[in-house]
């Protein structure tokens, strides 16, 4: 039955499901810490929309809709695993432990990365589709080559799955049997192309064709994700090869802050997945089944929210770096070149903070 | 004679109809070109008129899209690609580099490689990594393409179309800094060949070459030197491979002195070409070395520094006192 | 049971056997042509070879094992079809009319293509591993929009498969729906490199997951590669889409006239591989089943010895252009640089054959 | 000193191995490598010493091979890639260009892109099409990256292992035709650092700066010029990214005279950025341009007349005669 349906674990409206190869072993207290991450990530995301339409950052690439695939999959990982984003992964970057403001330094154009990226073993974003997927190969097969226990996962959509980057990545992640799981976020559209424009079949049917297990979840459903994906990541751990996870979901928002989604699709569509919404989903399950009292969401609101006002704060208090440390880290040691524009640059009177 | 202002978005939008109108061979191909119109609605509105066999939503991959072109070519298309922007050019290298470059010289003039490769490039507006690359010389080192860049509506309008009926393949480069800056546009008559330079503004002390985003940045230090007494002649090169050296040749005769402006970085770039063929053809003439003000060896930086990167006009005027510091 | 087995209608041994799917079309005329067709073919490859021994070529990539891949498929196109070949395509080459001289011209070094490609409807070989797979993708593009009844036939090998190009190209090709197939011959070697490293599993599946059909088919039956190769051409045409056909063969001998094999695969492997071979089995059946005579194999046996001398007396007769051409057809249009190195080289007195 | 005499090839694979013995985090990925010893042989018998772990056979995908080095520097390793030929380092033009030279920047120093990627480039072999080209421009043109050719048995020898210990990624050019040439190597001292010019013949009229293979042309054709009376000094650029500059100023200095050689293509080259530079730093002393001797604008021909193609020593003479021609 691999990989030919999609595995649910809890419906839209918030009821458990059977499944013959799944089940969820979250406790009530895990599911609500998974719900108050999907709040959190919401309003944090929220906050950055606003921040950008306030003129306070260059652009924001909004994940509204992702939760539950991105919690899911980011609370399934272990502290040493290691993670490799495109970048609409602010739901992994929470669960990695990187500070919310840092996650929009970029976007704010005050550097091209963003935090450190070994010690939160999340890596910076990588804009260019499909080139992280080869960064994650390459490091598992230095996992591999350590002997150690550690799982890598990689993202990217439905329309960098259409890359050679991304293709070459299955290839050599099987040849190697690599500790891999590939999380393929089908949010249904690149920008204006529907995923239909990238495959007629599902996606996730690729990997069975470079010899690996593919299977489609559905995104929304954060207690799924977090089976399906934990399951791969002990699988790639205990040496069982890579996996791709194909999450089955939807891009509420534009594409970015600088997209208009009114241009390519309609508004029924939307409306469709909004019945579909993972954060209430949950919120529905923990009401029903844990009794969880409204005084326990309004907290989370409460503590979303003042998440969003701290980071408005973090982010109006981020100046653009002083324009010289263009020259830093450019190399690890020494070019005459890049002394020479630093030279220049001082004697033009150009450095200083701005 | 009609002439009509629009932006530089807008002319290449008519440049494109036109040719579509003109040749039912001529494709358009790219990433969101169709309903969305690309991401700087340059096509917008054509795959509604032209239909989408003929604007082609292209799945996401750059070496396909030109791959694919290559193909349409052999069979007879021309295809307008765009690429969306400067920094995912680099996927599609090999292609350009292997085959576009190559395949007409392959099969001894049998295949004509009429394709146009459209590279919104160069900095300047304000994005996120990737998105303000400057890639043009690597194009112009490799034998077997052309590469152009447009600096205003009118020569956009014209050189889009030029480019399409030309035979050979051309990296057609347009400075997305200047897409919504407006011009005249003479609907009736090319301003001149495709691959013809052309000075913008004469004067006798110092040349400035300069192209793309940075013909407005030169043509403003040049009215800032005039203000100082110095009198700029600033050449628009227009196009890079080949470059159109004679008018340059005239200038640098006449002013004895030489800057090129330029966004991309200085190693081994177009500033460096100019630089040493100028050198070789004027070399009694030149009463200092050229010199190039470009972008630092540095990645481009975010972009909140990105005028501190991107050459300014208080370095262009640099560059004209450094020229001008020679006797 | 699409794609489950090995396509098989010819034994090693020359028996035909039945299969649920597939049964010849092919009288024994058709038979003998192909036969022919394969012996004309490898006896030019050996003399190919010789001529590199001999100092007479740079290089040689010889197809034997080969020829029931390249003939089956060949022979399968109708004429208005069109083919983009990778380096080692000598019998589809044979099967398009190109002369034999001309497919030794780029490894006699005289030229980088070697014959008009319009003329023939096969294109020049493509040396960068991938490449022509999008070109043949874009062709069949161009073969829809023009609604004609042709299809498109693109070559690459088991190595090659590992490339974003051709990976890319089965996205598109699915995306597209265009009419081509895919012949990937599958000769176990990619030069040193066993095909076991480009996949765990038979490469065949990768269509499965890019959402078209893919076969494989015994390479060294002349018979099943025609008959699949036949359904595929016709699907195509009629708007059925893409095809994958994993031609399962052997390459008998070195990866080029550069390679040394007994660094890399042993004896036995190939001793194997000869009881498989392709003409062999097709003279066996031709023999038995319609009584061809010796005196038939011979005379087939003669006018492939005639060709042979015929080639290397062309061969002999290329000489190496003058060093000018190399000026020529560059550009469509005069590009100054290029008019520039052509005086040079005049002045310099390097002109002239040599 | 211990010094031994073997050809370049052998001294590259000398070199390979004296890395991983010393650092065990030293891999090697590429095609045909293991078993086969790649197509040059260079890595021969290195699988069988250090296992397939650390000699790895990769599937053929350039992406891959360097998108993979990439991930493997994040962890700690150092990658030395092999291309099996120059042509085929395109595809892996994206990884490079993006990620290899940009990586330690975006991550403020925090990756260290510690790898190596081998590129046996330029022609003179007899191959067939892609098999000889000379792409250094592009990556010299690239911030981020470091470019190195070697050019004798001995700088092969700790060029390698010099790059390999270096922090910054290299793309480190060897000239295929030089592989099998012998020389002295000195086991025991490096002859400089990796990115520092030699001076390899001494003269007074005319300097010739040259890399990879053409530095042994540039030396056959200093010898003939002094049949003629002129002294010709031959520096061997050995870093194209940084340049060595100091060296080949002092050199022009003195005679006032520059001839670059070069086997890849004029427009935007390494070559056109060693004139330019020259000319800007040495403007006084310079009494004619400096004129480049390079491959010519057009894909690299079949081989049978690649020899017309590769500045040969006469067309370095006539080089050299050109400059000479000034008063
Ligand atoms: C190589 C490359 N080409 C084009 C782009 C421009 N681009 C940025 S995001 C995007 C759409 C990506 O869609 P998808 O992979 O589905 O991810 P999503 O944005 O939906 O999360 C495009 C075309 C890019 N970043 N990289
Ligand atoms: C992009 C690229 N990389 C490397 C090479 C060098 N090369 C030529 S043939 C070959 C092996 C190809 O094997 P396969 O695809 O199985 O085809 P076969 O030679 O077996 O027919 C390699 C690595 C190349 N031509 N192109
Ligand atoms: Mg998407
Ligand atoms: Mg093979």
């Amino acid at each position: 039955m691999i990989g030919e349906e999609l595995i649910q674990l809890l419906t839209p409206e918030g009821q458990r499901i059977a499944h013959p190869e799944y089940e969820s072993t979250l406790g009530g207290d895990e599911v609500f810490s998974f719900y108050r991450d999907m709040v959190i990530i919401r309003r944090l995301c929220n906050e950055a929309t606003s921040l950008q339409r306030q003129g306070q950052l260059a652009l924001w690439a909004p994940l509204q809709g992702q939760e539950a695939a991105q919690i899911g999959a980011g609370r399934a990982l272990a502290p040493m695993d290691f993670t490799f984003p495109s970048y609409r992964e602010h739901g992994i970057a929470w669960t990695r432990g990187v500070p919310p403001a840092d996650m929009l330094r970029i976007f704010r154009a005050t550097t091209t990365g963003g935090w450190d990226p070994q010690k939160y073993r999340h890596s910076v974003p990588t804009v260019v589709l499909g080139n992280q997927a080869l960064h994650a190969v390459g490091y598992a097969m230095g996992v591999q080559r350590d002997g150690a226990e550690e799982a890598v996962m990689t993202f990217f959509g439905d329309g960098a799955s259409s890359q050679g980057d991304v293709l070459e990545s299955f290839v050599w992640a099987a040849s190697f049997n690599a500790p891999i799981v590939f999380i393929l976020q089908n949010n249904q559209w690149a920008i204006s192309e529907p995923s239909s424009l990238q495959a007629k079949i599902p996606l996730y049917h690729r990997a069975h064709g470079f010899g690996f297990p593919g299977f489609r979840v559905d995104g929304n459903d954060v207690l799924a994700m977090y089976e399906v994906t934990k399951r791969a990541l002990d699988n790639a751990r205990a040496g069982g090869g890579p996996t791709l996870i194909e999450a089955y979901t939807y891009r509420m928002g534009a594409h970015t802050t600088s997209d208009d989604p009114t241009r390519y699709r309609i508004d029924a569509e939307v409306e469709m997945w909004k019945h579909r919404d993972p954060v209430e989903r949950t919120k529905a399950l923990l009401a029903r089944e844990y009794k969880v009292k409204k005084a326990a969401f309004d907290e989370v609101a409460s503590e979303a929210e003042e998440l969003a006002l701290q980071l408005r704060e973090d982010v109006l208090a981020m100046d653009a770096p002083d324009p010289i440390t263009m020259f830093d880290d450019v190399y690890a040691d020494a070019h005459p070149l890049v002394n020479e524009g630093r030279r220049e640059m001082i004697e033009l009177g150009v450095s200083g903070p701005r | 004679m009609t002439t009509t202002t629009m932006t530089m978005a807008k002319a290449l939008n008519e440049g494109l109809r036109r040719a579509m109108e003109k040749d039912r061979r001529v494709l358009l191909m790219g990433e969101d070109i169709g309903k969305l119109g690309g991401v700087f609605r340059i096509t917008d509105g054509l795959q509604k008129d032209f239909g989408e066999d003929r604007v082609i939503d292209a799945p996401l991959a750059e070496s396909a899209i030109v791959g694919t072109a290559v193909g349409l070519a052999v069979r007879g298309y021309r295809t307008v690609v765009e690429i969306q922007f400067d920094g995912f050019v680099y996927p599609a290298f090999d292609q350009i580099v292997s085959q576009v470059a190559k395949l007409h010289k392959r099969t001894d003039g049998v295949y004509t490689m009429g394709l146009v490769i459209r590279l919104p490039f160069q900095g300047g507006i304000g994005a996120i990594e990737h998105h303000s690359e400057s890639p043009e010389a690597y194009f112009v080192h490799t034998a077997g393409l052309r590469v152009v860049a447009c600096s205003t509506p009118n020569d956009a309008y014209w050189m889009i179309q030029q480019s399409i009926e030309h035979d050979d393949p051309v990296i057609f480069c347009e400075p997305k800094s200047r897409y919504w800056e407006k011009g005249e546009v003479d609907l009736d008559n090319p301003p001149r060949g495709l691959f013809d330079a052309e000075v913008r503004r004469e004067g006798s002390d110092v040349t400035v070459v300069a192209y793309g985003s940075m013909v407005k940045t030169a043509l403003r230090a040049a009215e800032a030197a005039a203000g100082e007494g110095v009198s700029v002649e600033v050449i628009d090169a227009r196009s890079l491979s080949p470059l159109d050296l004679a008018p340059m040749i005239t200038s640098v005769e006449k002013t004895g002195r030489l800057v090129v402006v330029q966004e991309a970085t200085k190693s081994a770039s177009v500033g460096s070409e100019i630089v040493a063929e100028l050198t070789e053809r004027c070399f009694y003439s030149l009463r200092a070395p050229g010199v190039r003000v470009s972008g630092y060896h540095v990645p481009y930086p975010p972009s909140r520094i990105e005028d501190a990167f991107r050459p300014s006009v208080d370095r262009v005027l640099d560059g004209i006192d450094r020229v001008m510091g020679y006797a």
